[in-house]
């Protein structure tokens, strides 16, 4: 199982600021994920915009980042605190 | 190596801020403080600001930039201050300050952590208007300050 | 352009300091301070500092330095406050406070006053310790500093 | 006239604040007054080291500063604020 997170402007396009993802064998870097969701189309495409940013167990990484089975996975956009 | 972060809703004393970075710290030198505000913006027709943020991963961040700028540079502490919420014009969001015996390393020590602020952690901004709100967009200039560093 | 410049001996509230450049141009976004303290010295020997100036020269050199910030970034105002006369271990000599609406313009204008403070304005030194005092020496990394600017 | 200043190190090297110097037409920029006041010998020789200042009229000048009858020189070390 994988958790999903959604923040901000993703968030409210996806109208879901969270979900569990049974874990599948074909999961090996966080870009799996997102195509699998991707495929969802509207409005889960919005996730193929280059900007989305990717974080894997709360630190930031990308589509290559490798993941496991219990990891929490989220997407957001570029931030803009400060 | 004293680093000290709050996220909190509600506003805080930059007097207060201050005064505890020479606590930390008396007869040391040098104390450089940044404060961020909201500022007006879409033509005077902004009424505020709408902050949201990735609790547990803010901190861990924030925690990692400033442990890279004690790696970097001779300084006491950084204190990170940021609210989260909703701001009006005006009020204060983000303090950040540190003590050292040089006074630049004080400055570049505030700069860095600031530049990996706006670009690393995960904070959002909603600006609020009198007719509608919508999420501000990220500036590529804050994209080229962090990046700046890493030459 | 708003420059403020105050040469004195009283202590100043940085507090004060701070919520003046605040209501010089509220909702404008950043606020970058510095404040340099009277540190130890002298393996602790040290009591604290007599300070000299040069009356009329040092305001004409400051204000002088703050126009050329105005004329290098978007600032709003401009504050500095150094004290003279003595001071003890701890308390604060400088504060150079800026306005912006950018924060790089803030941070850069901040530490160039600072860096040019340290080199043309006609201040001087006297450490005051428990046996003796002497006047301190001009340090040659204050002059880089300055230097570094003109490229 | 001119009324010459010293500071800080300089003054207390002198034991001289101010004076008042007859104006000379042989001087024509701060590097002959500076030369007048050397040749006095000790302590004024204090002034020939090379890092002394010079401010004319409260403005920093240096040796080869053009100077008039009724100027303000001020000669001084390293400035040491902030």
């Amino acid at each position: 199982m994988l958790q999903l997170r959604f923040f901000a402007s993703l968030r409210d396009q996806l109208n879901c600021d969270s979900e569990s993802l049974d874990w599948s064998d074909n999961f090996n870097t966080a870009s799996d994920v997102r195509a699998t969701l991707i495929e969802r189309g509207t409005p889960w495409d919005s996730l193929a915009k280059p900007t989305v940013l990717i974080a894997i167990n709360q630190e930031m990484g990308n589509d290559d980042t490798a993941i496991k089975n219990g990891d929490e996975i989220a997407f957001f956009p570029p931030v803009t605190g400060g | 190596m004293n680093i000290s972060i709050s996220i909190q809703t509600d506003d805080f004393s930059h007097s207060d801020e201050y005064q505890n970075l020479c606590n930390d710290a008396p007869r040391i030198g040098a104390i450089v403080t940044f404060c961020g505000l909201v500022r007006e913006f879409d033509d005077s027709n902004g009424e505020g600001l709408f902050l949201e943020h990735f609790a547990g991963m803010t901190e861990k961040t924030l925690e990692n930039i400033c442990q890279q700028a004690f790696e970097r540079w001779p300084i006491i502490s950084t204190r990170i201050v940021h609210r989260i919420g909703t701001m009006g014009l005006g009020e204060q969001i983000v303090f950040v300050g540190i003590n050292s015996a040089h006074r630049k390393a004080a400055f570049h020590a505030c700069e860095f952590i600031m530049d990996f602020l706006k670009t690393d952690a995960p904070f959002w901004k909603k600006a609020l208007t009198k007719d509608t709100e919508y999420w501000v967009e990220a500036k590529s200039s804050d994209e080229a300050a962090s990046k700046a560093w890493k030459k």
